[in-house]
């Protein structure tokens, strides 16, 4: 995970994904989707509800498998889940039974990568740093949503993934909340250079996040336009306030005006 | 945090399963106390009253004297209870030692599932008192069929739950264990298996009320000892003071099982009490 | 749990044969004095399909129908007995709080006694057995619709409540308009429970405490040394059982067609 | 206390004018010093103390402020769902809630919920309905034309009138929710957080549809939120709140002209207004995020 040589270049070519459901139409959720994710940028992939997000975060996870089309990551297919690519779930994942310790040191342990007292050691560094060190005994359910997210974090920290990929991370937040969260990840983007591919429905996230944002049209799901987000490092809520910002989330918007045939169609 | 403006919003239940037995109901307050207290003056002014139908039926304060006169310094008394508790006890933990790994082989194999979960819908149905004269012809001692009764009330119960929670588990908590790279014993013990405790305690919840209702019955039926017993001699013998003694005794007993699987439950999900 | 695809369907009749199979092999060819002792399949089925049966009761005698129909009067009778007092009292503890306080404590005293314990004090109680069992019966079935009828009361949104009074809701309009149909989900839920609950109580009542009906039939058949009687009297007794809350169910679908819908969505 | 507002519409200038729907003669609210303590279990939790603010009728007033300051206990108290432990509330100068006086719910006020509200065993034509007729000031007849009007009139939703509220998108809920609320032609509409948890695209169309229905029917407009650029496009005021106890910290008057369409989201004027509001709000967010941590140690 160095600076310099960023590694977690994931890439999808022509994607295909069909859900069958009995009684039901099959219906297309993705299709023709092409995706080139950058090492060591902060990609946003930005679309209304239902179109597809998750699936292709599913996709590039390895839980579920393509109809058609290939996915890599560094140039190796994606075949099954890995530790090499953590997703961090919309809500949250975490296993409420077991404490916040036994959550972050699981992946490292499971895979006999590190013996208990090696996990142990690099976790509580982690929720150190995470300002979690005084919850590491609680349960997930003893946490606030905010101390949730980071706990999340922090697990798939544990097993130096190459890339991140966030779906809808902070979803179910107070608003206040995920402001704080948004500016923490990052932080911790800004230090690691930690690929990261981050999906969400707000634009404001979006533009605030991203060095480039993909524009996901609907039915079925495809990458339809890339902005790049050209805003400086490091990035505080500040830049919220700067015509920059405003200028491109002025951008975005127009791009998904047009996305929604009509206003009825989303409203 | 929020708490301040969420005060007035109710906390919502849990499933409506559990709704019918977990003791949901707040302390009694002084409404409450009124309450049973009239409940018990009604039935002495029935009794006092002669009112059709309570001819045979004797006033609290009869029963209450019989109860300290003969019951609770005899020996054959509390031997009733502990032969009904033995009774359940056995019924239930049977219950839980084959129902849990059935429930979670039906849930994990899906070949073993629509082998057998079928057959198990198809028995399901059928009252577990009707199995008292099967039982009976079964089983060599009467001890060993009430037992079989008690065990199949709290089994098939069992296993539909933990099957149901194996089927619902969080799709996300086992990606993510994948995710991370655990092999399947792993995710088996340390996922699949903790899931289900919530669902297991539902089951054994609503299991210890049918139990006791189970042994209860088929005690009055095919038994020459327990409570259940002890309230249909009463009847017999047309000592009504008897009858009542018969099920209060049976209500506290069902009530301090009730209390032991609570603390049980607790103890199996300490990620639930805050 | 209907099966969904062809190879769970034949696994299902595969299943049933090896059950059969299992229970025919145990009692024809085990040489275990307690299998001898029960009925085999072969046995109970010509014997229920029989025209002219050894013990009397087949699908072709009068008897068999007359008790089938007595267990379904009584199931009935008692049921409709407790839906008739049940959900009023459970709407009504849910409503008044005052109320509640009075009720729950009187629940609370009587409920831990299991409804079977009833029977004696039932037939001391009653002028006939036949009101004893139908008592009893009835008994279970309450409790578990006032409880649900309660629960679903309770766990009605607040807020629905608020935005019935700031419509300018009289108290009868929100009875009418909020509660009924808010608490209607958990009241057929516990309609269902009850009624599986009746036939479990009516089985042991008709045993104790009855002439005629199927719970009858099974003692009457094991006092008479008929055993194939008592395995069709167990197998009535659950179609019976499964008949009825079936059709519970099916009404609560005609009746909840916005909370299919409301389902449907979350799927 | 009583600083009164400028008209907006005389403000905008004469194009405006003619699109915003004439003040109407009610809804006038004025608060005066509002405290409001809970004590659960002997500890006191000022929710929010010494609260005022004026609002004109037809005004549209926005608060903003962190989980937890006491905005939707503001609310609450208006709509009547709950008392106050200090201070008073009149509506067109008669007393709504005093400490004496507690408030009570009625169709002069209504709510537009968090989590929406339609009844979901109810058809959307018959949540609209339902008002006037349990008010009995309709017949049903006059109920069904007049639900259908406004339906029709507030984005065609009379399309969607036998459809069950589930079937809808959260956004047509909150829509059918708002024209339910219009139904009664209420005093004040109060919105409490009504477009929380929707997408970018979504809420947008929310915003445009909301004005649209504030030119057409103007009322005075209570809206809670805590997206600032929300408040600032919608109201004609917005007042930040601060955290335990709830009090106001600063207001702002949003003098952008009517009516306004997303263009102005990325005009200098929005900007400046923006940034204004935002460090106090930020500042504030901070604070009680880390107050919540704390607490939870």
């Amino acid at each position: 995970m160095s600076k310099d040589h960023p590694r977690g270049h994931l890439v999808a070519r022509g994607l295909k994904k069909t859900y069958q459901q009995k009684g039901h139409a099959p219906v297309t959720v993705l299709e023709d989707c092409n995706l080139d994710i950058e090492p060591g940028k902060l990609t946003v992939i930005m679309g209304s509800s239902g179109c597809g997000k998750s699936t292709l975060a599913y996709l590039l996870a390895g839980y579920i498998k393509p109809d058609a089309g290939s996915l890599s990551i560094d140039g190796r297919a994606i075949t099954s889940p890995g530790p090499d690519r953590v997703l961090v779930f919309q809500e949250t994942a975490l296993w409420p039974w077991m404490s916040v310790m036994d959550n972050v040191m699981f992946g490292p342990v499971a895979r006999g990568d590190q013996s208990t007292a090696q996990a142990r050691k690099a976790a509580l560094e982690l929720l150190e740093r995470f300002g979690l060190i005084d919850f590491r005994d609680k349960y997930p359910g003893q946490l606030s949503g905010g101390m949730k997210r980071r706990a999340e974090i922090a697990q798939a920290l544990m097993n130096h993934p190459q890339v991140m990929i966030l779906d809808e991370p902070f979803r179910g937040l107070d608003e206040m909340t995920r402001e704080l969260m948004q500016e923490y990840y990052m932080r911790l983007f800004e230090d690691t250079a930690l690929t990261t591919l981050f999906i969400t429905s707000e634009l404001e996230e979006a533009v605030f996040l991203a060095d480039r944002v993909l524009v996901m049209g609907e039915t079925p799901g495809r990458i339809v336009s890339s902005i790049e987000v050209d805003l400086p490092h490091p990035r505080s809520f500040e830049v919220l306030d700067s015509q920059a910002y405003l200028d491109i989330k002025r951008e975005a918007m127009d791009a998904l005006y047009n996305l929604a045939l009509s206003p009825e169609g989303t409203g | 945090m929020s708490s301040v403006e969420n005060t007035v919003s109710k906390p919502h239940p849990g499933k409506a399963l559990v709704a019918g037995r977990r003791s949901r109901l707040r302390p009694p307050n002084w409404r409450g106390s009124v309450a049973v207290v009239g409940f018990f003056l009604l039935w002495e002014i029935l009794v006092r009253a002669q009112v059709s139908g309570f001819a045979q039926i004797p006033s609290p304060v009869t029963v209450v004297k019989v109860l300290f006169t003969s019951y609770l310094l005899d020996p054959g008394y509390w031997e009733s209870w502990l032969t009904s508790f033995q009774r359940v006890l056995y019924g239930f933990v049977l219950a839980q030692l084959l129902g849990i790994p059935l429930g979670l082989l039906l849930g994990t194999r899906k070949t073993f599932n629509y082998l057998f979960y079928p057959v198990i819908e198809l028995l399901r149905p059928i009252p577990p008192l009707a199995w008292v004269p099967l039982s009976i012809l079964f089983w060599p001692t009467a001890e060993l069929s009430i037992v079989f009764i008690t065990f199949i009330g709290a089994f098939f119960i069992i296993v539909i739950n933990v099957h149901d929670a194996v089927r619902h588990i969080n799709k996300e908590h086992l990606w993510l264990a994948q995710s991370l790279g655990a092999s399947r014993g792993q995710i088996f013990r340390r996922i699949i298996v903790p899931s289900v405790i919530p669902s297991i305690a539902v089951g054994m919840t609503l299991g210890i009320a049918v139990t006791w209702n189970v042994v209860i019955a088929a005690e009055m039926i095919a038994a020459d000892s327990g409570l259940g017993r002890l309230t249909w001699e009463g009847y017999v013998s047309h000592t009504g003071p008897v009858v009542i003694i018969g099920m209060i005794s049976i209500g506290i007993a069902g009530y301090l099982s009730t209390l032991v699987v609570d603390w049980v439950e607790k103890r199996m999900m300490p990620w639930k009490t805050r | 749990m209907p099966p969904v695809n062809k190879k769970q369907f034949w696994y299902m009749w595969l299943g049933y044969a090896l059950a059969l199979a299992a229970w025919y092999a145990a009692t024809a060819w085990l040489p275990v004095a307690a299998f001898e002792r029960l009925p085999g399949p072969w046995e109970v089925i010509t014997e229920w399909f029989s025209t002219d049966p050894a013990y009397g009761i087949s699908l072709f005698t009068r008897d068999y129908y007359i008790h089938i129909l007595y267990s379904f009067y009584r199931a009935t009778a008692a049921f409709l007995m407790a839906v008739a007092l049940g959900v009023p009292l459970g709407i009504f503890m849910g409503w008044s709080k005052t109320f509640n306080d009075f009720a729950a404590a009187l629940f609370g005293l009587l409920r831990p006694i299991p409804p079977l314990a009833w029977v004696p004090l039932a037939i001391l109680l009653f002028p006939s057995s036949e009101s004893a069992v139908i008592y009893v019966t009835f008994l279970v079935a309450f409790f578990a619709t006032t409880m649900n009828t309660y629960v679903g009361v309770r766990s009605i949104d607040n807020d629905y409540f608020r935005a019935a009074a700031c419509l300018g809701s009289k108290p009868r309009h929100v009875l009418r308009h909020v509660i009924v149909p808010g608490a209607l989900p958990h009241i057929f839920t516990g309609l269902q429970i009850a009624m599986g609950a009746a036939w479990f109580s009516l089985a042991a009542g008709e045993m104790i405490a009855a002439q005629y009906g199927l719970g009858y039939m099974i003692f009457e058949a094991y006092n008479l040394i008929q055993f194939p009687t008592i395995v069709i009297g167990m197998a009535t007794l659950g179609i019976a059982g499964y008949v009825s809350s079936a059709a519970i169910r099916l009404l609560g679908v005609r009746l909840m067609r916005w909370h299919e819908q409301s389902l449907g969505m979350e799927g | 206390m009583t600083a009164k507002i400028r008209s907006i519409a005389s403000a905008a200038g004469h194009e405006a004018q003619l699109d915003l729907a004439p003040r109407p003669a009610h809804g006038k609210l004025t608060i005066t010093e509002v405290g409001k303590i809970y004590d659960p279990q002997g500890a006191a939790v000022v929710a929010v103390s010494d609260c005022s603010m004026d609002i004109a009728a037809g005004d549209f007033l926005a608060i903003v402020g962190p989980s937890g300051c006491g905005k939707s206990t503001l609310v609450n108290i208006i709509a009547g769902f709950d008392n106050l432990s200090s201070g008073e509330i009149l509506l067109d100068d008669a007393p709504l809630a005093t400490t004496e006086q507690a408030p009570r719910p009625g169709s002069d006020r209504v709510v537009v919920f968090q989590n929406g509200a339609l009844f979901p065993w109810k058809s959307v034509l018959d949540n609209v309905m339902y008002g006037p007729l349990v008010q009995e000031v309709m017949t049903h007849r006059e109920a069904k034309r007049k639900a259908l009007d406004l339906l029709r009139r507030c984005g065609g939703l009379d399309r969607v009138a036998e459809a069950y509220p589930a079937q809808l998108s959260s956004g047509m809920q909150r829509r059918v929710e708002i024209v339910r609320a219009l139904m009664n032609d209420p005093k004040v509409l109060l919105l409490d957080e009504p477009f929380r948890a929707m997408d970018t695209v979504s809420k947008t169309t929310m915003h445009e549809h909301l004005l649209e229905m504030y030119h057409v029917c103007r009322k005075t407009i209570v809206f809670i939120t805590h997206d600032l650029e929300e408040a600032i496009f919608l109201a004609d005021r917005v007042v930040v709140m601060t955290s335990r106890p709830g009090t106001i910290k600063t207001t702002l008057d949003v003098t952008l002209p009517r009516p306004r369409t997303a263009a102005l989201l990325a005009s200098e004027d929005f900007r400046a207004l923006k940034a204004k509001l935002s460090a106090a709000v930020h500042e504030e967010a901070k604070r009680a995020f880390e107050r919540g941590e704390r607490e939870q140690a």
